[in-house]
């Protein structure tokens, strides 16, 4: 096999290779090569996650007209390890009824929750599992990371971190129907529910065929990542922190590595699912290309996020879950019929990307013109109300 | 004994411990939560069993929609969650009888049955369990109409649900 | 390779252990966890059959999901009964739900 | 639209309206009677056309318009139920949508729609009146809306469905089933003035009288299914096989044969349904009722229906002669009877009443005689001039309740009695007011209410049988004529002395009514009714007197042959064999004649003198008393019953007989008892009673907890059982 098409099969075969030499059975080699790679990949995506915070301590400084960390470091690049050594050595606490061993459980499952969904992440063609229900297990992952949440608020014997975990529960669990849906629509462009699967299926990137779906996509991860405007969880005002209020030291510290690294991953999916992926020039010649091609989508779709983040103010609770059953999901549903309809209509013909873009288009603006006219029917009605003598 | 083997008992270890947990935990939050790692479990097992989409959809539906009803309806019900009082009726022993019974007499029936050491037929190439369990459910031949009444049976207990736990307007 | 009856086993222990729940817990709800471990007995068994004996065959997982799709169901209605129980008695402890007696 | 979907059509605006009077518009008194009105005159315009198409079918007795559907499966076959239209039900279906149709016209204005509400109306009492005060200042009672107005109309629509379907079914089940809702109707409207004591009673007896009726002649249906299969009309009777079956299968009651058995049962049927004799006890009671329900009762529907339904079994009547005969002489004997008792009648509407009962004996004398289509006739023509009598005597009382309220008001208003301390705060119904029903009280309304009289002279002389003109004379002279020339002598003399009865009682009763000078205050202050209750009189009168024309004999003297004897050729054809007319005799003819003119010329005599009730000698007690069938009634079966109930059983059987061999047997043995107690008893049967009783109890206390009210220990038990029972199969019985 030649090496660089696919390095990493390579280097585990070669080390499962050594293991088997070693007298180890076939299998087990198998396995334990298997793991060394996990850990690898654990070990550089934690790395990465480093990076993170200083990259969004950046992005909030510069959206914010201001400059962020520049000490430590060129460009403060050694700012996150100082970070990382105050939350180290930071006293551990634990509030008076916690339960100890939930407590503790919570920020390491939340992390888990978000290092499993890099196992279906498609970095490269050949980096990345292809699953053939990768789009549930995305879903199902975020399970997990829901259950971290009311874990940790119900752990901490604190009414406001229980409500915020209620809150933040609440919201994944709706917002979950919409987002499942809208991640159906790219698996009816592709034909596959594995993820890269739909990655080398998108010649046009799935942006141009379904730019609703990448929207509703955009809203519902944003409140699946529980960041603003959705960031109702920890909405300072009400609740303090919400679910890891009670938290401190390095547990606090994986909370916040862990946001930030979902935000990143899904800043990774929203790559996959709508711009191409690991696709870009010369990647068929040199397949390690897109693992670059992939890493700058990501990070485009994570300034997104941020983005988003920093320009919108947080949306009330009941506001939000309004949004979520009488718009979304409604939506959502008549989107996937219309998408369906309208690719197994134009699939076959020249004007297919071009067709495909413009009735999203079409479909999108019906959508605006009749909410508008439903806002500006409410608004008459509470001007009318108003006004003395109604 | 195979890789496959030692993972298996791994998680049977896992599975049977933890639902062991499930029915004598005191506190029931703790009895939630095991019941969560037992369900894990199962969708491992699913996994080994090459029925990927039955241990996701494990984890898409049990644990993130069960479970988690489960512990709200523990947190909504409070005041039992304090109790920390023996959480097992007077009469357990005679429960404990009968469940060793049970599986007593499964195991009996199951030791008199000749494909018990039956190994499972390895699967064609190219063989997707998922494109056949989905052509099952919407083909009109196959299981169309029982897919069709479980979701209006979801949809029926959905509405009977809200329903039920709906809180009406001067009620306590 | 692991033979069917592994997993016949265990699905049996799972099932009595459930059922020993449901027998013996106090709280409604733990009755209800009772019930999904009987239940999730029943799937394993279900997908065991359906790998071991002919997997073209979907059947099995046919009867898995629509048992997903039930337990769904009785969880939902099951829960929200004590909800509401819980509301007019103020307890979920089943032995004290006895309206029904004598 | 084809014929057959408009008969399934004919029956439904009735109840349609019904149900929407009911539910929706009863507050709105205009809205249910537009509501009403219109779907009676929409069922009427269906039957109009239904009646012209079927004038124009040739041989509408061989392919009548008629369309069934399979209703339920029974076994094999299905039971079948469908409408049908055939000569006989053509010419009912006609008569019934006019008459229903007036009486649901005459209905608004007889309950005064358009007048204020009563000043102490209730529901469930008849309108007592209102004041209103004029531009003078001068205080005026008039009559005042029915208090239950919408109400009326809603039962009156229900009744008009009961009888569209009884008219239009094709077989007997369903035929019972309009039957029933009108006997339930009439029950409701008998009784719809239910705050009157009177008006209940009479409602009560009305519907028990008739489930006499309707016992028997649910077992004839069961009956006639069990023995041919099917309830068809025209399955059995076109069917030979049947007929030959049913004349020929003895029963063991009475040696009568299947088909007479049958008949009887249907027939004791329609004695209840048409007051015949024994259980014509009923119907003179539901004057009770407002006089349109009364009009409806007698002439549209509900008698009518009793008739209708033995002249539908006539082919399985006359199979046995017996059976024939027992119709004959009820029939001739509730026409005599009936009219005995007419003549002694003071109340407008009772003398009506009994000619009803009369004229209905007349018309099952006529069937059980044989002449089938006499019968037919003189049911529609009866059914035209009896509906104008009644809502004539209606009118009238109308009128004379005008002039009783006015009276009342000159007292009230009246400033001598204004102050009078009774009456100052309590316009109750003064003291003496008069019966404004009783024919004593009137006299002289033909100047008060001229198309009042006109009409109800014309309705009185076709009752009579006045000659040539009228139509009652053409019916009753081909039931006479029918009579004499089947030879059945009896029968001619009483219907002709019975004819003779009929006309001087009506006389009598025009007589008291509108001739002569008024006899009371009230009566000078009667008034012409509204044109609602006017129209109707006026457009049955003008039936009354041509309807008669379509049915001259052929051989009649000077008029036979001017005009065929149409209905006798279209109701005829009914039948697989047509009747033939009887031969033409001058001798019913002439006495036809006779009877008529001479009734009518006597009760003219001796009334235009007689001035009150103490002057006419027919006030015979005997007749006065209806032949105290009542009080027979009374005495025969209600004191019976209440005496076997009350002396019979509870103190002759229970205390007497009963508890005396007990207490002798107690006496007697109560000395070998305390022997016996002393040695056996306390020892053992006490022990063992106490072993028993509290052996019981203690099981039961044992047993009791078993039902905890707890799912665990239920399922406990359950899974214990199936442990078991599965234990036990696969070690006992599978091994």
């Amino acid at each position: 096999m030649d090496f660089w098409s696919n390095p990493i099969q390579a280097a585990g075969d070669w080390l499962s290779g050594i293991f088997v030499g070693w007298g180890m059975e076939a299998d087990a080699a198998h396995v334990l090569t298997a793991f060394i790679g996990i850990l690898l990949l654990i070990t550089v995506v934690m790395v990465l996650d480093i990076f993170l915070v200083w990259l969004e301590r950046k992005i909030v400084a510069r959206f914010q007209d201001r400059i962020g960390p520049n000490r430590l470091g060129p460009f403060g690049l050694i700012q996150p390890f100082a970070d990382i050594i105050k939350l180290i050595i930071k006293e551990n606490i634990y509030p008076v009824g916690v339960d100890k061993a939930i407590f503790n459980l919570a920020p390491i499952i939340m992390m888990m929750s978000v290092l499993l969904l890099w196992a279906v992440l498609p970095l490269t063609s050949f980096l990345g599992l292809d699953l053939n229900v990768g789009v549930l297990y995305l879903i199902g992952v975020g399970a997990l990371g829901t259950l971290s949440i009311i874990m940790a608020g119900w752990a901490s014997n604190n009414k406001y971190a229980l409500l915020g975990a209620f809150r933040q529960v609440a919201v994944m669990i709706s917002y979950e129907i919409p987002m499942v849906v809208a991640l159906l629509i790219p698996t009816i462009l592709a034909g596959s529910m594995g993820i890269n699967s739909i990655v080398a299926a998108q010649s046009t990137w799935y942006i141009v065929l379904a730019p609703l779906a990448f929207v509703l996509f955009l809203i519902c991860a944003t409140a699946e990542l529980g960041r603003a405007p959705f960031d109702l969880t920890e909405a300072e005002s009400e609740l303090i922190a919400g679910h890891h209020i009670e938290y401190s030291g390095m547990k606090f510290g994986l909370f916040y590595a862990s946001e930030l690294l979902h935000t990143f991953t899904f800043g990774g999916f929203i790559a996959a699912f709508f711009f191409g992926g690991w696709r870009g020039p010369w990647v068929d010649q040199i397949p390690l290309l897109g693992l670059l091609y992939f890493l700058v989508k990501a990070v485009i779709g994570y300034w997104i996020f941020g983005w988003i983040k920093y320009t919108f103010p947080r949306i009330r609770i009941d506001k939000m879950m309004d949004l979520n059953w009488k718009f979304l999901v409604p939506f959502s549903f008549a989107l996937l019929v219309y998408v369906a309809l309208t690719n197994a209509l134009l699939r076959e013909t020249s004007f297919y990307a071009w067709g495909m873009f413009l009735s999203n288009i079409l479909f999108g603006w019906v959508t605006l013109e009749i909410l508008r006219r439903r806002a500006r029917g409410e608004r008459v009605k509470v001007e009318t109300a108003q006004k003395p003598g109604f | 004994m195979t890789v496959l083997q030692l993972i298996f008992l791994l998680t049977a270890a896992v599975i049977l411990g933890s639902a062991a947990m499930v029915v004598t935990a005191k506190n029931l939050v703790h009895a939630a939560l095991w019941l969560i790692v037992t369900l894990f479990g199962a969708a491992v097992l699913f996994a080994i069993l090459n029925a990927g989409f039955i241990a996701v959809i494990q984890v898409v539906v049990y644990i993130g929609a069960i479970a988690i009803l489960f512990i709200f309806a523990v947190m909504l019900t409070r005041r039992e969650m304090l109790d920390r009082g023996p959480q097992l009726n007077r009469g357990w022993w005679l429960s404990a009888i009968i469940a060793v019974i049970v599986f007593g007499g499964l195991a009996w029936l199951l030791q008199g049955w000749d494909g018990l050491t039956k190994t499972a037929p390895a699967l064609s190439s190219g063989f997707d369990s998922l494109e056949a369990l989905s052509r099952a459910l919407v083909s009109p031949d196959a299981y169309v109409l029982p897919f069709e009444v479980a979701s209006v049976l979801l949809l029926a207990a959905l509405v009977g649900a809200v329903y039920i736990a709906f809180q009406r307007k001067g009620e306590e | 390779m692991i033979p069917l009856s592994w997993f016949l086993f265990l699905s049996a222990a799972l099932f009595s252990i459930g059922l020993f729940g449901v027998l013996a817990r106090k709280n409604a709800i733990a009755i209800l966890l009772g019930i999904e471990l009987m239940l999730n007995a029943v799937n394993i068994n279900l997908v065991s059959f359906w790998r071991y004996n002919d997997p073209s065959r979907i059947d099995g997982q046919v009867f898995t999901v629509i048992v997903f799709a039930v337990a769904a169901a009785e969880v939902a209605v099951g829960l929200a009964l004590i909800i509401s129980v819980y509301r007019h008695r103020n307890t979920v402890v089943a032995d004290e739900i006895d309206l029904m007696k004598w | 639209m084809t014929t057959e979907t408009l008969l399934w059509l004919i029956p439904l605006p009735p109840v349609l309206a019904f149900f929407l009077i009911v539910i929706f518009t009863n507050k709105n008194r205009a809205l249910s009677h537009t509501i009403g009105v219109g779907a009676a005159a929409l069922s009427w315009l269906g039957s109009m056309i239904v009646f012209a198409r079927a004038l124009g079918v040739h041989e509408l007795g061989k392919t009548p318009f008629q369309s069934t559907f399979n209703w339920f499966p029974t076994g094999a076959a299905w039971f079948k139920v469908g409408v049908l239209i055939d000569p006989l039900g053509a010419a009912v279906l006609f008569f019934v949508a006019i008459t229903i149709f007036m009486i649901f016209l005459y209905s608004v204005g007889y309950h005064n729609y358009g007048q204020p509400a009563g000043d102490h109306d209730r529901k469930g009492l008849p309108p007592h009146g209102a004041t209103v005060t004029d531009e003078h200042g001068h205080a005026h009672v008039v009559p005042s809306i029915e208090p239950m107005y919408s109400r009326f109309f809603a039962f009156l629509g229900l009744f008009a469905f009961g009888m569209y379907v009884l008219v239009l079914s094709d077989n007997l089940l369903t035929l019972f089933v309009g039957w029933e809702i009108m006997g339930l109707c009439s029950y409701l409207l008998i009784g719809f003035w239910y705050g009157k004591p009177s008006a209940r009673d009479a409602a009560v007896k009305a519907f028990m009288t008739t489930r006499v009726g309707d016992v028997f002649m649910l077992l004839g249906i069961a009956y006639l299914y069990s023995a041919t299969g099917t309830l068809s009309f025209r399955e059995i009777f076109n069917n030979a096989g049947f007929m030959q079956a049913l004349a020929t299968t003895a029963t063991p009651i009475l040696g009568l044969s299947a088909a007479g058995l049958i008949g009887l049962l249907l027939f004791i049927g329609t004695i209840g349904k048409s007051a015949q004799w024994p259980l014509h006890i009923w119907l003179p009671d539901a004057m009770e009722g407002p006089t349109p329900v009364s009009a409806m009762i007698h002439a549209a529907t509900m008698v009518s229906a009793g008739v209708y339904m033995v002249i539908r079994m006539f082919p399985l009547l006359s199979l046995d002669p017996r059976t024939m005969t027992v119709v004959a002489f009820i029939g001739t004997f509730t026409a005599i009877f009936a009219a005995t008792i007419a003549v002694a009648q003071n109340d407008i509407k009772r003398v009506l009443a009994y000619s009803t009962i009369s004229q209905l004996g007349f018309m099952i004398a006529a069937l059980g005689i044989g002449a089938y289509v006499a019968a037919a006739f003189h049911l529609i023509t009866h059914a035209f001039f009896k509906a104008l009598l009644f809502l004539g005597s209606g009118s009238v009382i109308h009128g004379m309740e005008h002039g009783v309220l006015h009276v009342q008001g000159e007292h009230a208003g009246s400033p001598q009695h204004a102050g009078s301390p009774q009456h100052a705060g309590s316009p109750q119904p003064p003291q003496q007011h008069i019966d404004p029903q009783d024919m004593f009280n009137m006299g002289g309304l033909r100047k008060k209410m001229p198309i009042t009289f006109w009409t109800f002279l014309i309705g009185g002389f076709a009752l009579s049988g006045f000659p040539l003109v009228t139509t009652g004379f053409w019916s009753k002279d081909e039931i006479l004529a029918d009579a004499w020339g089947h030879g059945h002598l009896a029968v001619f003399i009483t219907l002709a002395v019975a004819a003779f009865m009929t006309a001087f009682y009506t006389m009598r009763q025009i007589t008291l009514t509108f001739l002569g000078e008024p006899r009371t205050k009230e009566a000078e202050h009667a008034q012409e009714t509204p044109w609602t209750m006017t129209v109707p009189l006026m457009v049955l009168a003008f039936f009354a007197v041509t309807y008669g024309w379509v049915g001259i004999p052929e051989h009649f003297p000077g008029l036979g042959g001017l005009v065929p004897n149409w209905f006798h050729d279209f109701v005829g054809h009914t039948l697989a064999h047509v009747p033939e007319a009887p031969a033409f005799s001058w001798v019913p003819l002439l006495t036809s004649l006779g009877v008529a003119l001479g009734g009518l010329f006597f009760g003219w005599l001796y009334y235009r003198n007689v001035k009150s009730a103490k002057e006419d000698v027919f006030q015979i007690p005997v007749l006065k008393n209806k032949w105290y069938f009542d009080e027979a009634y009374n005495f025969l079966f209600i004191k019976p019953a209440y005496w076997f109930s009350e002396t019979f059983v509870y103190k002759w059987m229970d205390q007497w007989l009963i508890d005396g061999i007990l207490h002798s047997f107690g006496k007697a043995t109560q000395g070998l008892g305390a022997a016996i107690r002393k040695y056996i008893d306390v020892i053992v049967v006490n022990g063992f009673g106490d072993l028993v009783g509290y052996g019981t109890k203690d099981v039961g206390q044992g047993l009791r907890p078993m039902q905890t009210g707890r799912v665990q220990q239920y399922m406990l038990a359950a899974l214990l059982t199936v442990i078991v029972v599965g234990a036990i199969l696969t070690f006992f019985l599978a091994a």
